[in-house]
């Protein structure tokens, strides 16, 4: 093989690397990305599983579960969920799918996939950094993991671990599960750090020639607002479990009254990270959202800048809204206020994006492969989310919605209905390139289709709890009275979550029977722009044979007078006719 | 490598000055003046000094300004941090 | 602007490498330090935060902690900061010596800083003042101990470096490797002036 | 049966609502025009033979009104909603007349102190009732809360308020009833695991019930303000579920 041009550091050899440095300690950002592939989607896995527990409680509180009697006595007496049992549950599974499951599916793959493919750069810019940011994840998650399983159970402060529930085991009994999770948080952060200096950097400097700023696709874009993002925000909550951590082993009184310490500081803290975080596991759908529909739609991205300019608007307004989750926190209520005007604006740059999103399909010629069925469906449920934000962001309702039901909708609207949606469009979108075995299409939409009816009738009906007064994270219901009425939607909901539980089973086995024997995949079967689909699938390790040139933007879709309808990055455009701008 | 086309500035100036303002910080301490401008003329001097090392000895003074705007980028947000929460704290 | 207009700007990315203009290694550091004055904010941030948001007394930290022994200590920390700068400008000359002395004298410094630290942390202890003992000593315990970490870190990078030199890796221009770990090196003298200031002085 | 508002019997209730369906009604415009604008595009920009996408890139012209638009709306919805807000929860605003009572929440009970007689917290006339407030119709109050553990969210559904209580904090709350009648009265901050159960309930007289409760109050109450007292005392809540559940 030659050598990549001098512009780029690292070069192609013939690969002799063994089998353990190709595959398992690799400092292939392709290997690394499908490593991250296969570790959160088992931890999407367990996180599933834990949410069918809590399903199975708030459907039919106090029955013994299905299979609930292997369950060891402690933690579910009798098969039966236990109080202590069902917030643990709760969570954790917030824990999972928010840290283990959600982020590293959105960064760790496709952030460590697709930029130095689609920058046109043969690895990251610090490879060895890359392959420990994956591997202090396997620490991390087991470390998470064993938590379930210790003396005195698993953490049962919620996945915002307030404090002080969290801060002295006086409180709920919980020591040895509430440390672990402070620690494994750490080491999450310690990964998630490596992970964004690298792609931070590697954007920065390693693009190829021509793959100006302007030029990147709006996924590399995504990715790397994100890092940003993650390099100003992971490190405040670091230190602020790190403080939780020393509250709980060595005596500190950060967030204990008792010895002068400050509850809310906590929760100022953990939001001042935590709202950049939902961006985090937002921003990376809405870039993957935008390759697969102008892919989807054979049309250039509609208002390009516009698209990037509001993500770095959605980026720098999310980290002066943090307040907007402690509106009832007996903050102060002019900053509240302050707080709300900001929440408000932010919505603006978000209808930017999704009337970009409608521009670009406008006039399209719209084709329904799997994977823009699973963006388009990003599209249509982010607005049912974000549109359920503008009622919290309202201080007053809020007053009434708060830690109820309409909350939780809130959540899964925006993280499963976009965040996990998007996810799924871009494995369906990139599996070829991964793995150079498509996908079984037919089971595919079997897949989006199942999903997208379940998911809604398991979470359009927790706005309607949540009006009626439902909280969040109880174990039971039925104790109030004006809440038994609405029991029936409870146990809908239920059903609805087993089966939308099933629905992810044929993509599971979808994934399995294709990596089995799945059709070859050809270089490029979407018909893209993008450089990844220049060259094979799966690409060689350092990608690229000759440092590639970029002649224009990623979204160049029948473009009048071309041959056909997409023009690779690496091609020049055709010459513009006359009359045409 | 830009960094090393520039002439190297006078380390050992620099260091002196550090010195100097270090021993001054102490003094300010044992001097008991008002407390206000105690803690206004350390809080002046600590970021003196602390300009001082970013400037010369991590040599932004000599780096493309694009650099220094990324190095800056996370002071605004820490202001806000603090600030906000001191705020917060005010309750209703 | 829009993808045909960029089409006929410039091809051939003269902005390819770089839009910073930085050696990669080094930004990356840049970057990661960037990080590291979030992490610090959380810290030092919630300090300021107890200290001086919230209505809670604090004891006069003269009364608890020796300044003059820290005062000393600072300008031993500031001192290994001038001799990482020395090694830097030792090594774009080529100045293989000069380069291994200085590296040696930060090394000390480093090491010299630590124990200190070390020291007056056994000698608190011994005075009772614990990171139990009220806002002021879990918050104390919690900076200067990070701090401390970072320096324990920089002086075992620095050994791994010194040793490198020694083996005359960073003759010949390439001494990238001395400039990226002098800048963490400086950061964290930075972050301990700031401290220094705020949690011994004021 | 009800699957949406309990019935609204608070001062602020009705008009928290109204704020609600002034939101709902713009966002659900919004929710069926985008979505709508979405299907017709679907249909009819579907892919079909002899149609290929028509090349744009973006207008200027549609990026404005798209921003300015819903930047319109939402700092509208930012202005109405301001000023409700602090009614109800700045205490600067707050009736000056109103009756004092203490509100200490505790895992995972409600404990409330009454005035007593002459009207005044702390002194020692003071009474305590737990997991249940007594209020007179059309009446001000200010419920003093606070929390000796963990933080927990005082939520009284049909008044619409949600207020935390944060051990090391007292914070005051305003409400005002306007229906008389029993309501529940939940916690909705996570407090541990007898969460789901710290249900209380706030009891709506008429001014001569009321009397009638306070006479009765009398010797009933004093053994159990002794109890709660002693409770009280305890500094770390009886780990009634915390260390039992293990
Ligand atoms: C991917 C994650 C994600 C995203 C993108 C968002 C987006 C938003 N969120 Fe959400 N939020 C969460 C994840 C997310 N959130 C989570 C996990 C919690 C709960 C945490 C916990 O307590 O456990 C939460 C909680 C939460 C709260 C706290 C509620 C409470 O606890 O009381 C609030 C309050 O303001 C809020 C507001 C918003 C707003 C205004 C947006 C906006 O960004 C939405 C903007 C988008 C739109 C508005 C739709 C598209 C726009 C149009 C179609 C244009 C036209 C619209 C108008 C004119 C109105 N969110
Ligand atoms: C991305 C985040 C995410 C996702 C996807 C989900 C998914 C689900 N959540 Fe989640 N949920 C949260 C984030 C998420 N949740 C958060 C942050 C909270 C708040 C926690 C707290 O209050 O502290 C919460 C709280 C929460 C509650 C409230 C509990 C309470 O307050 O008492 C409920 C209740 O019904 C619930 C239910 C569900 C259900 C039924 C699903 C279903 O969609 C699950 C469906 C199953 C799967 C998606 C997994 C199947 C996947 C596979 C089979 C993978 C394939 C495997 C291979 C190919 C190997 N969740
Ligand atoms: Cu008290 Cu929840
Ligand atoms: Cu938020």
């Amino acid at each position: 093989m030659t050598a990549a041009g001098t512009a780029l550091p690292g070069h192609l050899h013939v690969d002799d690397r063994s089998f353990v440095r190709k595959y398992v300690f690799s400092t292939d950002h392709k290997i690394i990305g499908i490593q991250f592939l296969f570790l959160s989607l088992f931890f999407l896995l367990v996180g599933g599983l834990l949410a069918m527990g809590i399903r199975w409680q708030l459907g039919f509180p106090g029955q013994p579960m299905p299979l609930g009697g292997w369950l060891p006595e402690g933690v579910a007496p009798g098969g039966v969920v236990s109080p202590k049992t069902y917030i643990g549950l709760v969570t954790m599974h917030g824990t999972f799918m928010i840290f283990f499951a959600v982020m590293p599916l959105l960064v760790g793959v496709f952030a460590n996939y697709l930029i130095p493919l689609k920058i046109g750069a043969p690895d990251m810019a610090f490879p060895r950094l890359n392959m420990w940011s994956f591997w202090l994840m396997i620490p991390s998650g087991l470390l998470m993991l064993a938590s379930l399983f210790v003396l005195g159970g698993m953490s049962v402060a919620g996945w915002t671990v307030y404090a002080p529930l969290s801060n002295s085991p006086d409180y709920t009994g919980v020591h040895l599960g509430q440390q672990l999770w402070c620690l494994s948080i750490v080491i999450f952060g310690a990964s998630s750090l490596l992970g964004s200096v690298n792609y931070i950097t590697t954007v920065i400097n390693l693009r190829a020639p021509g793959m100006t700023w302007f030029r990147l696709p709006l996924s590399v874009w995504a990715l790397f607002i994100t890092a940003v993002l993650a390099i100003l925000a992971v490190p405040v909550l670091a230190g602020a479990v790190i403080m939780l951590f020393f509250d709980q082993t060595i005596g500190t009184h950060f967030y204990l009254p008792a010895g002068g310490g400050q509850p809310l500081m906590w929760q100022h803290l953990f939001w001042f990270f935590g709202h950049p975080e939902v961006y985090i596991l937002i921003l990376p759908a809405m870039g993957i959202a935008s390759d697969v529909i102008a892919n989807g739609a054979r049309k250039p991205i509609f208002g390009y800048a516009s698209m990037v300019w509001a993500m770095i608007g959605i980026a720098f307004l999310g980290f002066i809204v943090w307040g907007h989750h402690m509106f009832q926190s007996g903050m102060n209520p002019t900053l509240a206020s302050a707080f709300m005007v900001s929440t408000i604006v932010i919505a603006v740059p978000s209808a930017i994006k999704v009337f970009n999103w409608l521009g670009t399909m406008w006039r399209g010629s719209i084709h329904f492969t799997t994977p823009m069925l699973n963006a388009i469906a990003f599209v249509s449920m982010f607005i049912i989310g974000g549109l359920s934000g503008i009622f919290m962001a309202s201080t007053p309702v809020d007053m009434y919605i708060h830690g109820t039901y309409f909350i939780v909708a809130h959540i899964h609207y925006v993280l499963f209905g976009g965040s996990l949606f998007a996810v799924y469009a871009g494995i369906y979108f990139w599996f070829p390139k991964m793995f150079g075995k498509q996908l079984d299409e037919r089971l595919g939409k079997v897949h989006f289709a199942l999903t997208f009816v379940f998911y809604n009738l398991t979470f359009f009906p927790m706005h309607i709890l949540g009006l009626g007064g439902e909280m969040r994270r109880i174990y039971d219901p039925t104790v109030y009275e004006y809440l038994r009425p609405m029991q029936p939607i409870n146990v809908f909901i239920s059903v609805s979550a087993f089966a939308l539980f099933l629905a992810q089973l044929v993509f599971a086995w979808n994934i399995v029977r294709t990596l089995a024997r799945g059709k070859k995949a050809d270089i490029n079967p979407w018909r893209d722009c993008g450089l990844e689909w220049t060259v094979p699938s799966p690409p060689p390790h350092g990608n690229f044979e000759t440092t590639p040139t970029v002649y224009h933007g990623p979204y160049e879709f029948s473009v009048p007078g071309a041959a056909q309808d997409y023009l690779p990055v690496n091609q020049p455009l055709p010459p513009v006719p006359e009359g045409r701008r | 490598m830009e960094t090393a086309e520039h002439k190297a500035p006078n380390y050992i100036a620099v260091w002196a000055a550090l010195a100097v303002l270090t021993v001054v910080e102490v003094a300010v301490v044992y001097l008991h003046l008002p407390r206000r401008l105690t803690v206004v003329s350390l809080v002046f001097l600590a970021l003196w000094k602390a300009m001082l090392v970013a400037l010369y000895f991590m040599h932004l003074r000599f780096e493309p300004k694009r650099l220094l705007y990324v190095v800056l980028a996370p002071l605004p947000l820490a202001v806000i941090l603090v600030v906000g929460v001191m705020h917060g704290f005010r309750g209703p | 602007m829009t993808a045909h207009a960029a089409a006929h700007g410039m091809v051939g990315g003269e902005r390819a490498q770089g839009a910073v203009g930085v050696h990669t290694q080094k930004l990356g550091m840049w970057v990661f330090l960037v990080s590291e004055v979030m992490f610090f904010t959380a810290l030092i941030g919630s300090y300021i935060i107890l200290r001086w948001g919230t209505g809670a007394e604090w004891p006069e930290p003269r009364t608890v902690l020796a300044i003059p022994v820290t005062a000393v200590n600072t300008f031993i920390l500031i001192c290994s900061s001038v001799s990482m700068v020395k090694a830097y400008a030792a090594a774009v000359k080529d100045d293989q010596a000069g380069l291994k002395r200085w590296l040696l004298a930060t090394v000390v410094g480093g090491a010299t800083f630590v124990s200190v630290q070390a020291f007056e942390y056994h000698h608190l202890v011994e005075k009772g003042f614990l990171p139990g003992s009220g806002l002021f000593g879990a918050t104390f315990y919690t900076m200067t101990g990070f701090h401390g970490f970072h320096v324990t870190c920089g002086v075992l990078s620095m050994i791994w470096v010194t040793i490198r030199a020694f083996r005359g890796k960073y003759a010949g221009g390439k001494f990238q490797g001395i400039e990226t770990i002098g800048l963490y090196w400086h950061f964290v003298d930075l972050v301990w002036i700031i401290l220094f200031t705020i949690v011994y002085l004021i | 049966m009800h699957w949406w508002f309990p019935g609204n019997a608070s001062s602020v209730g009705g008009k928290v609502d109204s704020l609600f369906y002034v939101i709902l009604y713009i966002t659900g415009a919004v929710f069926v025009l985008v979505e709508a604008t979405l299907v017709v595009f679907l249909v009819r920009y579907r892919k079909r033979s002899g149609r290929t996408a028509t090349y744009v890139e973006g207008s200027t012209r549609a990026e404005i009104i798209w921003t300015a638009i819903p930047a319109l709306i939402l700092v509208t919805l930012a202005l109405v909603s301001q000023p409700l807000w602090s009614k109800i929860k700045d205490a600067d605003t707050y009736p000056r007349d109103a009756a004092h009572l203490g509100l200490e929440a505790k895992q995972f009970e409600w404990h409330v102190t009454y005035p007593g007689p002459d009207g005044k917290l702390g002194t020692d006339d003071d009474f305590l009732k737990r997991d249940s407030i007594h209020l007179v119709v059309n009446r001000d109050y200010v419920l003093e809360l606070t929390a000796r553990d963990v933080v927990h969210s005082l939520f009284i559904p049909a008044f619409r308020l949600k207020q935390d209580l944060v051990p090391g904090m007292t914070i005051r709350m305003w409400i005002r009833p306007t229906r008389t009648g029993t309501f529940e009265m939940a916690c909705s901050e996570l407090c541990g695991l007898g969460h789901y159960r710290m249900r209380g309930v706030v009891v709506v007289h008429t001014p001569q019930e009321y009397a009638a409760w306070l006479v009765s109050q009398g010797e009933a109450s004093a053994a159990d303000s002794a109890a709660a007292s002693a409770a009280t005392a305890v500094p770390t809540p009886p780990p009634t579920d915390g260390k039992g559940a293990q």
